[in-house]
């Protein structure tokens, strides 16, 4: 056993293609970079964008030029982390600590499972996508629906009378979405005949289903801004009544924890919908990832634009709202879809079970 | 059923200068109690012992969002006092910067009405339109929101060169702003949703409870100072007074909405009909009024205000007592935050228009 | 490391302290640190007195603070800017104290209008305590009553001078 | 022009002649009645039921130590007449009781509140004699009693 096979068969193991593909799949694109840099990116156009919206100019004087305060995060992240780390007298001090932390990875699992673009690859697929299962969209679901549960922890660890209050907003408000939101993607689903993202992708070659199921695309976006809690949804930290909600007690670490995580919520959800409903990477002349990119910035601009335009909704309205509009909604979609298949199965892109 | 006791403010996002201890059951808020006092200067204490000129910027502190007209009130009931009779062009004047400082107040109150309900771009849109009378306060009296603008015998200066083309030109902007602002935002679904129903008030509560101002004429009453007896400029000049049946915060909002544009057309008819001639008489600078007792009410931005001053026949007063508008709608907080979601606590709040300061004093 | 364990348990410690210990001793990482945390004085939201409506005016349109990185925040646990604005009543000088020592290190204190830096207008009153200085320690004074949304800002840019500068 | 307070004032001085120690036009608008403070509730009520003065303005304690009596003064406005009258009544300063008003309007209730703080003048009846205005923790008498002294030099 010499050096040189040492290094051979340490060449072996790194540099080769799946490897490397893995490390790119992992640390770059769909993985941990890209929503790391979406992060820095979507703070910095959200406080823009709600500047332009205000009449004002936002941060400005951190960063070059025109993209002045593009290291706006940056600094409020590197000033948070040196921040004094208060553990309040009444919290649970170990779920206190390691929720927060545990917030970012589930979000973070989440983007694992999310295919962006078509890569010849040496993988079960031939995707940009760091685990492929045929059954990704449940998976990605299921993650999402683990965050309010973390979220009715910390609240209730964090030992304050504004955090639980927050933690059960926020479990009412799961109440409100969580139903419309599997509704919704069940109608994609259905149409599709199959749980996997990709195929359901691919499936939109010929018209996307923000076309064809115009109704679930808009139960599913909206019940998707009340699980990000973005501004008419923000109930579960209602700045005007309950502080800051259940991240009122988070001081310095947990709280770039917290916010980092939303944001990659925020990043999750977009990719969800333009998946679903905005034919994913499908496009003409631009490359795929392009594709995505750009219909993905659509979307997460439409997400970030709520907090201009709207008013807070009240929580009994949100569930009025959930319970009375988005499911029969829904139901509605569900029974067009059959109604389709039975009298038009043409329309739809797959030949449908009971058609 | 347990009952969980909260404090809300004074450190709080929206909670201003106070705080309300908050009895909640869940979401329910079964009781409130407000928590007063943590700005109270004791104005009145300390009033008594300043001359009567003096007491112009100390009365002014009461609330320094509508400095003009909480000044108006102290200053006529010193003209009562000596028996002053001031000049038509100083009640002009007045007159007109007393409703720029409604303008400026009810811009303020609207926009925090929109950020109870997490509006944060009406607060934003409301500010930077306040702006425009701040700029015309600066052009006018030198500062931005604490003026003493107005004393004893008339005002301290006449209006500068090129303050009417100005003022005119700011009006035009700001009527066609107002349009724009029915829309985006009374008319926004989503607000009305919230604030529709929401604190009702009905007319025999709030009269009951002695509410004043846009909160008391939401409810149905019409009663301004400013019609049922006349002070400055006011009884020559046309306007009429909002007035809303629901009692809600959505009523309460309307009605300062409608205000600012009453408070629009009010400047307007009093920059065209101004009078030439003196601004103020000659009042001696430590003035010392005869023994008696006086009562003024001004119509300011939260309602009727009340001084009541007495004199001994010296140079300073012998007690004068501020009967603030807030304090006066602060009665009707509790009563509306009975058995109503958490949510709504901060809108109900934000709708009376309550300042701390003003309760406080 | 002992010390900091305890200070752990107590439920106040560092990160930077903690663990990283010396580097941030270092010359061009602690330029850096500084630089963030003057970049983002994030402020907490307690009205003391009358200077509130130009807190409004600060915070809105037409002055910006957020150009500065000066972002109002609801909740005081990330904030590191404490505006005193205008005069401090004994019932509130307590409640001021309590905010003070709720924010987490490094916290900064700017005191705005003459009533918080001398009791101004109010030096007899029988109910405001004489600066606020009397109870938390203060960084930059800004005079006015209330002072100029012009002067507001140019507190902020004193107080990071005085951080970029290590003071 | 004067007729409507010169009737509140003749009504007020044939129904309580004995209690009325004095009823005035002050001027337009205003009308000052000095009662005696045992029929205090009852003059009120008449005033709010019979004469239509419905809306508190204000309450307002004045000190006369010379005089060993505290002055507490009614503002009460009336919407449908528009008339303000000035309701006075005057306590000892050695037993300074009186009966609260909150029975008749209920908008007293804070005004009361913080006379009582401000002067110590205990209204009997009213449900809450607490705190208001000055520190929970303060001990240093009533602050508008003209004996209490502010400072005269800055610290």
């Amino acid at each position: 056993m010499n050096i040189e096979t040492i290094i051979e068969s340490l060449v072996a193991l790194f540099i080769n293609r799946p490897f490397i593909e893995m490390l790119i799949k992992v640390l770059i694109f769909p993985g941990l970079m890209f929503p790391l840099l979406f992060v820095v990116f979507a703070v910095w156009f959200e406080r823009k964008l709600l500047a332009k919206v205000h009449l004002r100019i936002g941060p400005l004087h951190v960063g070059p030029g025109p993209l002045g305060g593009i290291f706006q995060l940056i600094a409020d992240a590197l000033k948070l982390l040196q921040k004094e780390i208060i553990v309040p007298y009444n919290a649970h001090k170990i779920l206190y600590n390691i929720l927060p932390l545990a917030m970012p990875m589930i979000s973070l699992a989440a983007m694992a499972f999310i295919p962006v673009a078509p890569f010849p690859s040496v993988g079960p697929v031939d995707y940009l996508v760091v685990f492929y299962t045929p059954y990704n969209i449940l998976v990605v679901l299921a993650l999402f629906a683990i965050h309010p549960f973390l979220v009715i922890g910390v609240g209730w660890a964090s030992g304050s009378k504004y955090t639980t209050m927050g933690a059960l907003r926020a479990a009412y408000q799961l109440l409100a979405y969580e139903v419309p939101v599997m509704l919704s993607a069940a109608c994609v689903v259905m149409v599709t005949g199959s749980f996997d993202l990709i195929k359901i992708v691919e499936s939109q070659a010929n018209i996307w289903y923000i076309l064809l199921l115009p109704i679930a695309f808009l139960v599913f976006f909206v019940s998707m801004m009340a699980e990000l809690g973005r501004r008419p949804f923000d109930i579960p930290h209602a700045e005007q009544e309950i502080v800051y909600g259940w991240a009122t007690e988070f001081t310095g670490v947990h709280y770039v924890c917290v916010m980092f995580a939303e944001y990659v919520n925020l990043c999750v959800a977009s990719c969800l919908v333009t998946l679903l409903f905005l034919g994913g990477w499908l496009g003409p002349v631009l490359p795929p990832a392009a594709w995505f990119l750009i219909k993905f910035g659509i979307v997460v601009v439409f997400f970030l634009m709520g907090r201009g335009v709207y008013p807070r909704l009240r929580i009994d309205q949100l569930l009025n709202a959930g319970w009375r509009i988005l499911i029969p909604l829904a139901l509605i979609q569900i029974f067009i879809i059959l109604v389709l298949a039975k009298f038009a199965p043409w329309i739809l892109p797959v030949t449908f079970v009971g058609g | 059923m347990s009952i969980m006791r909260v404090r809300w403010g004074p450190q709080h996002p929206v909670s201003g200068q106070w705080a309300f201890w908050l009895d909640v059951d869940g979401d329910i808020v079964v009781n409130m109690e407000p928590d007063i006092g943590y700005t109270h200067r004791g104005i009145e204490k300390v009033a008594e012992n300043r001359t009567y000129i003096q007491n112009v910027p100390v009365v002014e502190r009461t609330s320094v969002f509508d400095a003009g007209n909480i000044v108006f009130g102290y200053v006529q009931a010193v003209e009562e006092l000596m028996g002053i009779e001031i000049p038509e062009r100083a009640k002009y004047i007045r007159t007109i910067v007393g409703e720029m400082s409604r303008i400026v107040s009810h811009l303020y109150g609207l926009g925090l009405l929109a950020i109870a309900v997490g509006f944060e771009t009406m607060l934003m849109w409301f500010i930077n339109d306040r702006e425009l009378f701040l700029d015309l306060f600066e052009m006018l009296t030198g500062a931005r929101i604490t003026y003493s603008f107005f004393i004893p015998g008339g005002v301290l200066h006449d209006l500068p060169q090129g303050f009417y083309d100005e003022a005119m030109r700011r009006l035009d902007y700001f009527e066609r702003r107002l349009k724009d602002y029915w829309k985006m935002f009374f008319l926004n679904r989503t607000f009305i949703t919230r604030t529709r129903g929401v604190g009702v008030l009905k007319r025999e509560d709030a009269i009951r409870l002695g509410v004043v101002g846009p909160n008391l004429r939401a409810s149905g009453v019409e009663a301004d100072v400013r019609k049922d007896e006349p002070y400055a400029a006011y009884d020559q000049i046309d306007f009429i007074i909002p007035t809303e049946k629901e009692g809600d915060a959505y009523a309460r909002g309307g009605v300062r909405f409608h205000e600012l544009e009453q408070s629009v057309s009010i400047i307007r008819q009093a920059l065209k009909k101004i009078p030439d001639g003196k601004i103020r008489v000659k009042v001696p600078i430590t003035p010392t009024p005869p023994k008696g007792e006086a009562y003024s009410r001004v119509e300011t931005a939260r309602g009727e205000i009340g001084y009541y001053i007495i004199s001994d026949g010296s140079n300073r007063p012998y007690r004068v007592k501020i009967s603030a508008p807030s304090f006066r709608n602060l009665l009707a907080m509790p009563f509306l935050s009975r058995n109503v979601p958490m949510a709504d606590i901060p809108t109900i709040y934000l709708s009376l228009d309550l300042i701390p300061l003003d309760v406080d004093r | 490391m002992m010390r900091k364990v305890e200070e752990w348990k107590e439920g106040r410690c560092r990160l930077f302290h903690f663990e990283i210990g010396k580097i941030q001793d270092w010359k061009p990482v602690k330029d850096l640190l500084n630089w963030a945390r003057a970049w983002s004085l994030w402020s907490v939201h307690l009205c003391t007195g009358c200077c509130s409506p130009e807190l409004m005016a600060v915070a809105c349109s037409r002055f910006d603070a957020e150009r500065f990185g000066t972002l109002p925040f609801p909740t005081l646990r990330e904030c590191d800017l404490l505006f005193i604005l205008g005069v401090v009543s004994e019932k509130m000088a307590k409640r001021v104290k309590i905010t003070y020592e709720q924010m987490p290190e490094p916290k900064y204190v700017i005191a705005l209008g003459d009533c918080a830096i001398s009791g101004g207008l109010w030096w007899d009153s029988h109910n405001v305590v004489q600066g606020v200085d009397k109870i938390i320690p203060v960084d930059v004074y800004v005079p006015g009553c209330p002072p100029r949304p012009e002067a507001w800002i140019q507190g902020i840019r004193l107080l990071q001078k005085k951080i970029m500068e290590g003071r | 022009m004067i007729k409507v307070e010169e009737e509140v004032v003749e009504t007020l001085k044939q129904t309580f002649t004995e209690y009325v120690v004095e009823a005035k036009v002050q001027r337009e608008k205003r009308v000052t009645v000095v009662v005696k403070r045992e029929r205090l509730v009852e003059i009120a009520r008449f005033l709010r039921d019979n004469l239509q003065f419905d809306h508190i303005a204000s309450v307002s304690g004045v000190d006369y130590p010379e005089k060993n009596e505290f002055m507490v003064v009614y503002h009460v406005w009336s919407i449908p007449k528009k008339v303000l009258v000035a309701l006075k009544t005057s306590v000892p300063r050695d037993n300074p009781h009186l009966s609260s008003l909150i029975s008749v309007w209920e908008g007293v209730n804070y005004f009361e509140r913080e006379t009582w703080e401000m002067f110590g003048i205990i209204f009997d009846g009213h449900p809450n004699l607490s705190r208001f205005l000055l520190p929970e923790d303060w001990d240093r008498g009533f602050p508008f009693r003209k004996d209490f002294k502010l400072r005269t030099k800055p610290e």
